[in-house]
């Protein structure tokens, strides 16, 4: 095993943890604001990378116009969410479990949806930074990986300022944390819910767009990246986007040393087990502190 | 009480004369619905009885259907072993993960349990010494009952459903036994089913257990009707799609897991007929049954017959 | 509503029913119904709707061309949503439910397998768009495949890496198709004289392969075999920079594919049967009609599925319209030249598909091109 | 440590978050007595009920129940024991009917395999039987037979306080612990409360009871008073309510 083996797979455990880390701060984003697990999270990211392909090959759009209608897309689709089910399933003071499953059907119709109305070929988005890469000591990295790790910082400090420094984010952890409280202090905790899916439908198809130049995205994408969001959410507490991000990137390392380690085939086994036992044994995620409830 | 009995009678005789008079695809999807309502039941009990989301049903049912066909298969050794090696194999695997994964609530169960299904998923690929990899085994004998071949979905929908029929009683009694007074009591409020010495944990990973049963029993019945088991049939995806059966039918209701299997089974064939579209419509119809029905079919169903009734004491009045 | 506009209408329907005679003119009489099973929606899409749209034309093709001795055919196609127990129960419904003659399709492997476990005992032919399974599916001497078996896709690598002198070969390959190839592929490499210096596996739906195309540059192939059904690999064997010759074995070659694999698909080496920018002398009317119709160019499934729905129509003409069962069974098994490749159903493999049927192309800018290597029988 | 303790606390400590919410509580509960245990909000009451019924392991101290060490002991086994809690809130099972919440409470009883239960041998059956008739017995005992199959939630506080004990009864403990019985009850239910200690300490019930109400406590024979972690005074209810501190911080006078 060289040194250079090595290099290289913790280049791809870092850049594959970024992918993880966008998915899962938009699902614990929509956690911590709503307390839904959002099964289509992964969903989120093909329609906004889908938007944007289509934006920027059929109509013609510039490549920043194709990605802003991408993301807005996204930001859309979850505010639908929220207010065609959510809210009617909020007020019937639905389960858990039903949210999970809302999620999951709709993960389901939009999945078939892209392949119905769209097709089944795979996309690919110019790379921002070229084509071009980076080499250390003979391991690549791509610069479009280098600029993806430096959004994802960017995002995920954007994103601790916007729910610290602004009202409205404010008010939405107000009223993620306690409902009748906030509104008791007329915060409308309805509004705040949507804003919250908003905010992750936005992050998912973002974080979409952004990995669309290394993945190429078709229709079957979105359940394979809502698992490893999960387990990036999970591993870094779920209420905590920023232990997302950590999570994330901790899922990426593991399962590409796993790959060099014991051997590629057991890398998704390696990666699901780790998921486990951290759960039993640090039910705070591998950022602690945070409490995480369960049901 | 009487008019009860004929309701069974007349109910059984429609069963019993079901499969000569659809055609095959019909009965061969009726065997499908008696497999997944199998498989759901162990479902239900723990959605509805216990509150545990199980999204690793694909694993047991794998390991039944894989069971049954290197048995018979591989090892040439009749049936039966597969069925009781596949149970075996289910409950002992559900009983080493369970305790551990069990004492995750809510949410973290669920995902423990599909991160479970993920595992087994990929080693059902891995390990093709055993399972045959993505080629699958092939040539799974059919079921021979002292002679009778069960070589036809019509003759097979008779085992299946008596499987089934057992299935169900067995969940029935469990219900309604002591086991199932502590179950009930767990779900309505587990502190004070603790204080009366309920042993939440064993309990729900003794139900575990069972689901695990049935999942595999399921399994067998799915690799002896379809002759041929792979990886295919046994990832997250069907995981979730078992789940469905609760969800829709109703978890706590036994008969709604049966209208469960039905709903999964029949509604994407009827679908198919519309084209391309249907797993769009089947996505959609799913949305609707968990936005409008929270309790499932059997629930709305069970209120419409409150609210009719009401309605017809009131017209009495 | 007056009284011309009536007549005329009457005239407009007459006409309309006279022109639908014409096209018909060739062909009367009860059509043969033909059953058909493909992959047109979930994971395997990608394979069943080529095949559906090669299904389609070849029905208008034959019933143009006179149908079966003067009778129509009629393909009656069923998705089975890449799901094998949905395509047992479209296989009950089609056999005893329509009662189709006999059985084109499915598209993936596991769905053949199991649809066999209804055709093979009720002796109903099938032509599978697969490449023959396991053990289980030699004994079932009805159920053809219009796809060659792994082992001669991992015949025709070889017989590439040999030709650009290359003995030391690294491998990647997903965990589903590719370990199928893969198992015929290692003991063959010995006879081609064939070091395997790294073999390293993925997942089916990895999003990305870097750290296992690293350990396979790490082992300095002379070239490198890719055995997926993704983009993904290609992609990644091209970002850390692999110098060498890549060589994808037929699974991977589509348009969508290629499309997805973007810049990183120059180059690529497929031993494969269609090249529709360049087809060969007896593929040229196939691929031209294709064109016409779809406006796109085919692939090897198109191919497929044309040839299986044109062996049916053969052998039912030659065994005659009314055939069923084994007679047809045994009309089917006679050599034939299909669009794709020379089959034998009478063959071990119950395909037949010699090496020399084998194209080799290269991808040059998002279109493939034929090379003129071809490997002798 | 007296013979006849049934429950011995010694030196029992407990913090939260750093802030200690129990000091050294040292108190003993002799078999067949009525132990009264009171204080105000925030003296530590609900916390030590929850270490003696374990739903909380305390940081520091022993406990001994029938002479053997409890703490290590999960809820379960406290429960086999004979060692049983009710809540300040009634923690009735609201969608079963009275009945059934009586017989979970007889479950502990039994036996029973999963796959006797499953199968429904005779011997699931005959326990079945057993728990029911039992169940039917103590309904008629706490005047509850003609609600039995109500659903529990369509029952009264005071119903639902009556169900609680009586589910806990029939379980045959040795030690009950009520925690705010009367809280909720008007004042009939709380004499007829007052009623029910008495009758089930006489059957030979021991009983540590928690409580606000100072008439109800005057059931109790020994009385400790918790003034933040600490017992600050122990007598009958007559000492404690003459005791200068216990006036001074609990009585308000």
């Amino acid at each position: 095993m060289t040194l250079s083996l090595v290099l290289q797979a913790i280049f791809a455990g870092v850049t594959n943890g970024i992918v993880y880390a966008f998915v899962g701060m938009g699902l614990s984003a929509i956690f911590k604001g709503s307390r839904v697990i959002n099964a289509m999270q992964g969903e989120f990211a093909v329609i906004g990378a889908m938007t944007t392909v289509l934006l920027l090959t059929k109509s013609g759009w510039p490549y920043p116009a194709a990605i802003a209608g991408g993301v807005l897309a996204g930001a859309l689709v979850g505010a639908f969410i929220e207010v065609a089910f959510v809210r009617y399933m909020a007020k019937k003071n639905a389960s858990e479990d039903s949210f999970l499953l809302l999620t999951i059907g709709l993960a389901l119709t939009l999945s078939a949806s892209i392949l119905f109305f769209i097709g089944r070929d795979g996309h690919l988005l110019p790379p921002i930074g070229g084509e071009g890469v980076l080499l250390v000591l003979d391991a690549v990295i791509q610069f479009h990986a280098l600029w993806l790790i430096a959004i994802g910082i960017g995002a995920t400090l954007l994103l601790r300022a916007f729910c610290h420094r602004t009202t409205v984010g404010l008010s939405m952890m107000a009223a993620s944390i306690d409902a009748d409280g906030a509104a008791t202090t007329g915060i409308n905790v309805g509004r705040m819910r949507t804003y919250t899916f908003i905010l992750g439908g936005l992050l998912g198809a973002l974080g979409g767009i952004l990995v669309t130049p290394l993945i190429s995205v078709d229709y079957t994408l979105g359940l394979n990246l809502t698992l490893k969001g999960f387990a990036a959410a999970v591993l870094g507490g779920l209420t905590n986007p920023l232990g997302a991000a950590v999570g994330g990137i901790t899922l990426g390392l593991v399962e590409s040393l796993a790959i060099i380690g014991i051997s590629s085939s057991y890398k998704d086994v390696v990666a699901f087990s780790v998921l486990i036992i951290i759960m039993i044994l640090m039910p705070n995620g591998i950022l602690g502190r945070a409490g995480r409830r369960g049901g | 009480m009487q008019s009860r009995l004929l309701w069974i009678a007349v109910a059984l005789v429609i069963w019993a004369a079901l499969p000569f008079f659809v055609p095959r695809n019909i009965a061969d999807l009726l065997v499908f619905t008696g497999i997944y309502t199998i498989a759901g039941l162990g479902i239900g009990l723990l959605l509805g009885h216990c509150g545990i989301v199980n999204l690793a049903q694909a694993t047991f049912y794998g390991l039944g259907a894989y069971a049954s066909a290197y048995c018979t298969v591989m090892m040439g050794l009749p049936s039966i072993v597969g069925f009781v090696a596949g149970a075996a194999i289910s409950m002992a695997l559900a009983y080493v993960i369970g305790r551990p994964i069990l004492r995750l609530t809510g949410y973290f169960l669920a995902l423990g349990t599909l991160a479970l299904s993920a595992i087994a998923s990929a080693l059902f690929f891995e390990w093709d010494w055993l399972t045959g990899g993505t080629l699958g085994i092939g040539g799974i004998p059919k079921l021979n009952l002292f002679g009778f071949v069960l070589d036809r979905p019509s003759r097979y929908y008779f085992f299946v459903w008596i499987v089934a029929f057992a299935c169900m009683a067995a969940a029935h009694n469990l219900v309604d036994s002591r086991s199932g007074l502590m179950l009930r009591a767990m779900r309505d409020s587990s502190t004070a089913a603790a204080a009366l010495s309920v042993d939440l944990q064993s309990l729900r990973t003794r139900v575990f257990v069972v689901c695990a049963l049935f999942g595999s029993l399921a399994g067998s019945l799915f690799a002896h009707h379809a002759s041929f088991v792979s990886t295919q049939s046994f990832g997250v995806d069907r995981s979730i799609s078992f789940l469905l059966i609760p969800v829709i039918g109703g978890a706590t209701s036994i008969p709604g897991i049966v209208v469960g299997a039905l709903f999964v089974t029949f509604l994407p064939e009827f679908l198919s007929k519309l084209g391309d579209i249907h797993q769009i419509l089947f996505g959609l119809a799913l949305v609707a049954v968990v936005v409008l029905l929270p309790d499932g079919l059997m629930g709305a169903f069970g209120r419409l017959r409150t609210r009719l009734a009401a309605r017809q004491g009131n017209h009495a009045r | 509503m007056s009284l011309s506009s009536i007549a005329r209408l009457t005239g407009a329907a007459a006409l309309v029913g006279l022109s639908a005679m014409a096209a018909q003119a060739q062909t009367s009489g009860e059509p043969i119904k033909i059953g058909a099973i493909v992959s047109a929606t979930g994971a395997g899409a990608g394979l069943g709707i080529p095949e559906r749209n090669g299904l389609l034309l070849a029905e208008k093709d034959i019933n143009a061309k006179g149908g079966v001795k003067g009778r129509p055919i009629k393909i009656i196609i069923e998705d089975d949503a890449s799901n094998p127990d949905t395509a047992l129960s479209k296989a009950n419904d089609l056999i005893f439910g329509q009662k189709v003659v006999a059985l084109l399709g499915p598209s993936l492997t596991a769905s053949t397998v199991a649809v066999g476990g209804v055709t093979h005992p009720n002796k109903i032919p099938q032509i599978a768009f697969t490449g023959i399974g396991p053990a289980v599916e030699r004994e079932r001497k009805c159920v053809a495949h219009v796809l060659p078996p792994q082992r001669l896709n991992a015949q025709a690598l070889l017989e590439y890496a040999k030709s650009i002198k290359a003995t030391k070969v690294g491998v990647l390959h997903d965990a589903g198709y590719g370990n199928v190839v893969m198992a015929e592929l290692r003991p063959l490499a010995d006879k081609y004289g064939v070091k395997l210096v790294a073999v390293e596996k993925f997942e089916i739906g990895a999003t990305d392969t870097t750290t296992q195309a690293a350990k396979v540059k790490a082992a300095q192939p002379e070239a490198v075999f890719i055995i997926a059904t993704s983009a993904t690999p290609f992609r990644n064997v091209k970002q850390i920079q692999i110098a060498q010759p890549v060589i994808a074995a037929i699974g991977s070659s589509s348009y969508e594919y290629v499309n997805a694999m973007g810049p990183a698909a120059d180059n690529i080496a497929i031993p494969e049967f269609v090249v529709g920018e360049d087809p060969l002398p007896h593929q040229k009317a196939f691929v031209d009609l294709y064109k016409q119709t779809y406006n796109s160019t085919p692939k090897n499934y198109e191919a497929a599925a044309w040839d299986a729905a044109h062996i049916i129509a053969t052998a039912l003409t030659k065994a005659g319209a009314d055939a069923t069962g084994e007679k047809l069974c045994e009309a089917m098994k006679a050599p034939y030249t299909g669009v794709l490749a020379n089959y034998n159903f009478s063959a071990d493999d119950m395909t037949g598909i010699p090496i020399s049927s084998f194209v080799f192309s290269k991808i040059v800018g998002g279109k493939y091109t034929r090379t003129p290597f071809r490997v002798a029988q | 440590m007296p013979a006849n303790a049934i429950l011995a606390l010694k030196e029992v400590g407990h913090s939260f978050g750093g802030l200690a919410v129990l000091r050294s509580v040292t108190f003993d509960v002799p078999e067949g007595g009525i132990i009264g245990l009171i204080g105000p909000n925030g003296s530590g009451k609900t916390t030590l009920f929850n270490i003696v019924s374990g739903y909380i392991r305390p940081l520091a101290g022993a406990i001994t129940y029938q002479g053997a060490p409890l703490v290590r002991e999960s809820i379960q086994r406290r429960g086999t024991a004979g060692l049983v809690r009710t809540f300040q809130t009634p923690q009735v099972f609201e969608q079963m009917t009275v009945l059934e919440n009586i017989m979970v409470g007889c479950t502990k009883l039994t036996r029973t395999t999963m796959l006797q239960d499953l199968l429904r041998t005779p011997a699931a059956r005959g326990q079945m039987r057993e728990i029911r008739q039992r169940a039917e017995a103590a309904c008629e005992r706490f005047q509850l037979g003609n609600l039995r199959d109500l659903p529990a939630a369509s029952l009264t506080a005071g119903q639902r306080r009556i169900l609680e004990i009586a589910r806990a009864v029939v379980g045959e403990p040795r030690l009950l612990l009520l925690d705010e019985p009367s809280s909720g009850l008007n004042a009939q239910e709380i004499e007829n409360l007052r009623e029910w200690i008495v009758r089930l300490n006489e059957q030979g019930i021991t009983v540590l009871l928690v409580s606000h109400d100072m008439g109800l406590m005057t059931v109790a024979r020994t009385v400790h008073t918790l003034y933040f972690g600490e017992i600050i005074a122990s007598g009958d209810m007559a000492a404690i309510q003459r005791d200068p501190r216990v006036r001074e911080v609990y009585l308000g006078v």
